[in-house]
């Protein structure tokens, strides 16, 4: 056991927080989940990319710095408390990019990475459909082979696609095999979004922002070459590394101990000291947040030892999704009736919160999957 | 002891409902967040024309000069179509201490107790105001108005300023608390109606909804949530009823049965709010599903007028 | 709307506090749940019976005042606020008794309710069984018609009877059509626990008290006098009664009233008045005990007018257990390290609130009634 | 950066396992509510033979004069089977400070840190006892015993009145702080095994149990509450390992970390004895079912050595 890191990833981190502090802009940016915002946070994903931050842990040939899981850790703490831009390329670079080191041709991953590291191509998810949200292996979209072409026609619809109407790609699971159930017969698919026969519609979120899409399919055609990994295996793609990336990547812990941090300076600033109901909340919340972290490092840990994370990423996802409404909650609290003023961090914060314990498999579902898969309880 | 309505109270409670489900309907509310004033228009003269705005007031006054027991639940009526209007302000708070409010045509909005935004002040005729405990009318030329954004886009915010010299004074520190309790009480009925509203959208979304072969109301996960929050408001319900019945006979314990109310119904509403969320998924994180607009309203009425905490500490204080 | 008593039932109210004053032993007395406290328990019933305050909605007949129900409020009110003991006779006058009124013939009412009240006959419950607990309907007991003897042979186990070892009779549901499946075919018979082929083996409970009894039954024969409704109609017997008095004369809002007035008195006398948390927790749970009183004088208004109470019963009883837990429960944190101490009321009463949310039906099969037959949500 | 055991700890983990599941058996525990001192006989002597007990000890002492790192984990079992011994006190919070304790034939309690108990105190030779934030020891036939019957049978208590004339000095506030940080970070690494063991009893039973027709543990309502437990465990774990290193390292910031460790395993650990129960029903609330002694265990631990409240009251001093 050692909890300190090593002098030359501390190197690593003086020299984030250092290009951060020259860089993040002072004013924040409007959304990116609006159009305007979207273009401003590309820009500044460019930026990023040109100073080979904006995935650290890829291998120098796709854009990065073959940085270890713990410095990844390290540049998520101080992306994250030096405030800096949402990364609206996230869905690609945090979720598609490690199917793609997994299942990918090289020719695929010599296409895809680069111009995803870049902001060039900005990848959606195309999982939900209107029949098949929590339900995932419901899907009924379906991809009809052309042989001649050598390659599918998709026919069907997503939606709750998140950004859909502003980035340049989908990557989604598509029914390949129409007579077989549930979860056989799918296969993942990468779509550019500008193909024939694709429409994508934008519709508001609970915020306000356009941040959902709904993207039609009729007969668009892609080839062979966007197939990823095996054609009716899609689901173990889409599976295998959802399993073991989701809990780590998609929300590494500097995100909400910034959001700690900043409670606590709330808290600071307005929380009356005598209040200890709200001050043992507030420091309950920061435990909370601190065993996040901690428990994080633990899974870094087997991670770099060749480990793998298994059913346990359930927990954690449930975790920090409502960790995050609480760390919110807690702010509104403090404000009071101040709290339902629009233009603050924390109203926003608040209500992206809100879809945490919703999105990424509800929250109900990943704990069937901890009682199932973790504790063993039966299925039926 | 009767702890039930009376006929006339259900009778004209069913009128109002009648009323507004026709009236406010969800696109009104809609059209609120875009309006200029961010109210409902028409509805708001209609419930002048029905007596919902003068129930309070003095009959010398063109009042019915009856009493919150037989406004609480109108006024849980405008919660569950999620009104867009002054109705806490003008009709529970200002009708018993301003002359005038009966037509609804000179709409009185109130910025007391501790409050840091008035509603609508920007298209009111006149505000009731506190200071140094003292309850001031000033009519809208006299007013300095510096608007907020709020969450809940039909909730037109401002903060207000004003000269002293403007002020007319209609009430001490007794009428200040009392006027307090009144929209405390009011905030609490109207949280209420709204968190009916949104559980009855979440069981008819839950028991339509289809996932895994089966309506998702049919797993036990989503019967708990949904339990839940209506064993909340089970238990909610009958504080704000007790609360109205003590203002109404001037209960000397009545601003701590106000202050249990308010909390019970902060509370259920935000763990309504919280399940309905919860069991709608993607759908009701979506703007164009209405749900969104009530659980605006809930986020804001659960802190405003005293949260939760802020009410039971005035408990603590008595009952401690 | 009117929240004052009548003037006549506040003297009916300083009687019973009179009476009280007078008579409830200065001294605890041992449990209830042991053979010497079920003993001394037996006596005090004597005592209550012979002043005509044992079952004060009684009919005069059957020994009771034929009080109203909001004079059996009061009475509940008065008597937990006096610290009186425990009432041994609970399953037979609040819950059996209700069945006998409804179902029982005249000449069962006056067999068996006046010695009920008396305390001389005492009722304990055979509902569960190894494999019947929440799944009453998989009751498996059997009992077999015996025409010659004009009677039923029954047989089969039931189990965490609660004082079965020291009450005389057992009522319950045993299975009389062995071809009908779960609710179909159940009687509901009134069994004399010294009946020949009954045997009692008490067992222990959570605090160590011998309050659990399972009852075993070998050919002992019930005449047909025994059997409570028609035969193969227990079911219907059993849940008639238990929708509308469960939630109302299990748990009446005196006993939580006595309890949260003794949690603030623990407060002001042990709590920090500095820390806001546990009194923010304690007020609340006033708040909560307030509430379950006023709902119930709802409910009782609605009976009182010939309504009826419905499916809203099982959100009476979670709340009720749930609340009877939380005040114990802040008990035990204001005590602090010496709530483990044994031998005080908090201790034990914590141990038995924990039961609550068990016992009556569990609380999450509580929650199903009220999402399908109070909210409407479909069963499957 | 590596938050990993090491080899040897986890073979020594694994070894001590064994151990006490082999000897420290449910009925060990249950003869431990009736027996004349409330221990395990044998296996305390077991536990001296594998090292267990002088982990901590200097070596000039015997003892192996390891840190608190190589000893959590062998703690956490002994909570696993609810070990009926003054394993915290001799083995944690003494063996670092009072000499002779590895062997074991000299068992000592403590009664620091505000507690108003202390354990086993009849069967023990002497007591790390507290006056003035200072730490003296007193030999047994010093000490005046007032016992207490402790809802958990197994735990025999005592409060202990001594002269000042027979203590000898051991400490003063340093040490007195840094002891009662040891008691806490002991109780909390029990609490986890405690939790761990109720946690499995619930599964296997709840595996096991039918009604209506299926397993209850296939119902989503039991899955939830075992689901919850097990998160707050795994949420709690890493917060004990860190302070266990901490503490081990001489971290200043230590004492928190310690807070942190206690008040989140105190909630888990109470958490997990209330869905436990509740999945178990009626069997679970049985004296001859074994979860009770368990759940009892934890009961008082999650409100000794400082419970949660407390120790986010010492977080929060220092973090807010």
């Amino acid at each position: 056991m050692e909890l300190a890191f090593s002098p030359s990833e501390e190197i690593f981190r003086q020299e984030v927080r250092a290009w951060l502090l020259e860089n993040v802009p002072s004013n924040a940016m409007p959304s990116g989940d609006t159009r305007e915002g979207f273009e401003a946070h590309i820009d500044w994903e460019r930026r990023l990319f040109d100073a080979r931050l904006a995935v650290v842990s890829w291998p120098k040939e796709f854009g990065g710095r073959d940085a270890s899981l713990w410095e990844w850790i390290i540049f998520e703490e101080e992306y994250y408390r030096a405030g800096a831009p949402q990364r609206v390329t996230q869905n690609g670079i945090f979720l598609l990019a490690p199917s793609i080191f997994q299942f990918g041709t090289p020719e695929q991953q010599e296409r895809f990475l680069p111009k995803m590291a870049s902001g060039e191509e900005t990848w959606c998810q195309g999982w939900s459909e209107p029949d098949a949200g929590s339900d995932l292996a419901a899907v009924s979209s379906r991809a009809v082979r052309d042989e001649a072409a050598g390659g599918w026609r998709l026919s069907g619809q997503k939606t709750w696609t998140t950004r859909g109407a502003f980035c340049t790609h989908l990557f989604g699971l598509f029914r390949t095999d129409p007579d077989a159930q549930r979860h056989h017969g799918l296969t993942y698919l990468l779509v550019p979004l500008d193909t024939p026969g694709v429409t994508v519609r934008g519709f508001g979120r609970l915020d306000g922002d356009e941040g959902f899409a709904e993207v039609f399919f009729e007969d668009a055609f892609v080839s062979d070459d966007f197939v990823l990994g095996e054609v009716n295996s899609g689901w173990g793609v889409a599976m295998a590394t959802a399993g073991s990336e989701r809990g780590l990547t998609l929300r590494s812990p500097g995100r909400f101990t910034a959001t700690a941090d900043r409670l606590l300076a709330l808290w600071r600033e307005h929380g009356d000291p005598k209040d200890t109901q709200l001050r043992d909340a507030v420091t309950q919340a920061w435990i909370d947040t601190e065993a996040y972290r901690l428990q994080t490092l633990g899974v870094v840990t087997t991670l770099s030892k060749g480990g793998h994370a298994g059913p346990e990423a359930s927990m954690v996802k449930i975790f920090w999704s409502e960790l995050d409404v609480r760390l919110h909650e807690l702010a509104m609290r403090i404000l009071g009736p101040r709290a339902e003023v629009a233009e603050t961090a924390w109203a926003k914060g608040w209500q992206f919160a809100l879809s945490g314990p919703i999105y990424a498999g509800t929250n109900e579902i990943q704990r069937n999957v901890v009682a199932e898969r973790v504790l063993g309880l039966p299925r039926k | 002891m009767d702890f039930a309505f009376s006929e006339d109270q259900l009778s004209f409670r069913d009128a109002v409902r009648d009323l507004l489900t026709r009236e406010c309907t969800a696109s009104v509310v809609r059209d609120a967040w875009s309006n200029a004033d961010g109210r409902s228009g028409q509805v708001w003269d209609l419930l002048a024309e029905m007596g919902v705005l003068g129930i309070l007031a003095p009959e010398v006054d063109g009042g019915l000069g009856m009493t919150m027991i037989d406004l609480v639940l109108l006024i849980e009526e405008c919660g569950r179509v999620a009104l867009p209007e002054p109705i806490i302000e003008h009709a529970v708070v200002c009708a018993p201490i301003i002359g005038g409010v009966v037509s609804g045509s000179r709409t009185v909005t109130s910025f007391i107790g501790g409050s840091p935004f008035a509603l609508y002040a920007d298209s009111c005729e006149v505000a009731l105001v506190e200071r140094d405990r003292r309850l001031f009318t000033v009519e809208r030329a006299a007013l300095r108005l510096t608007p907020e954004t709020a969450v809940d886009g039909s909730r037109r915010l401002s903060t207000l300023e004003w000269s002293d010299s403007d002020a007319t004074e209609v009430g001490g520190p007794l009428e200040a608390v009392a006027a307090f309790d009144r929209g405390a009480l009011g905030a609490a009925a109207l949280l209420l109606g709204l968190s009916h509203r949104m559980l009855e959208m979440s069981v008819e979304y839950a028991s339509e909804r289809r996932q895994f072969g089966a309506p998702i109301g049919s797993f036990q996960a989503i019967k708990h949530h949904l339990a839940n929050a209506r064993i909340a408001l089970e238990f909610a319900r009958p504080l704000v009823t007790r609360a109205a019945y003590s203002l109404s006979v001037g209960d000397p314990d009545a601003s701590t049965h106000v202050s249990m109310a308010k909390a019970q119904a902060s509370d259920a509403a935000m763990l309504t709010s919280e399940h309905a969320l919860q069991c709608h998924g993607a759908i009701g994180y979506s703007y164009e599903y209405d749900l969104h607009m009530w659980m605006k309203r809930v986020w804001a009425l659960s802190s405003s007028w005293g949260d939760a905490g802020l009410h039971r500490a005035r408990v603590a204080k008595a009952v401690l």
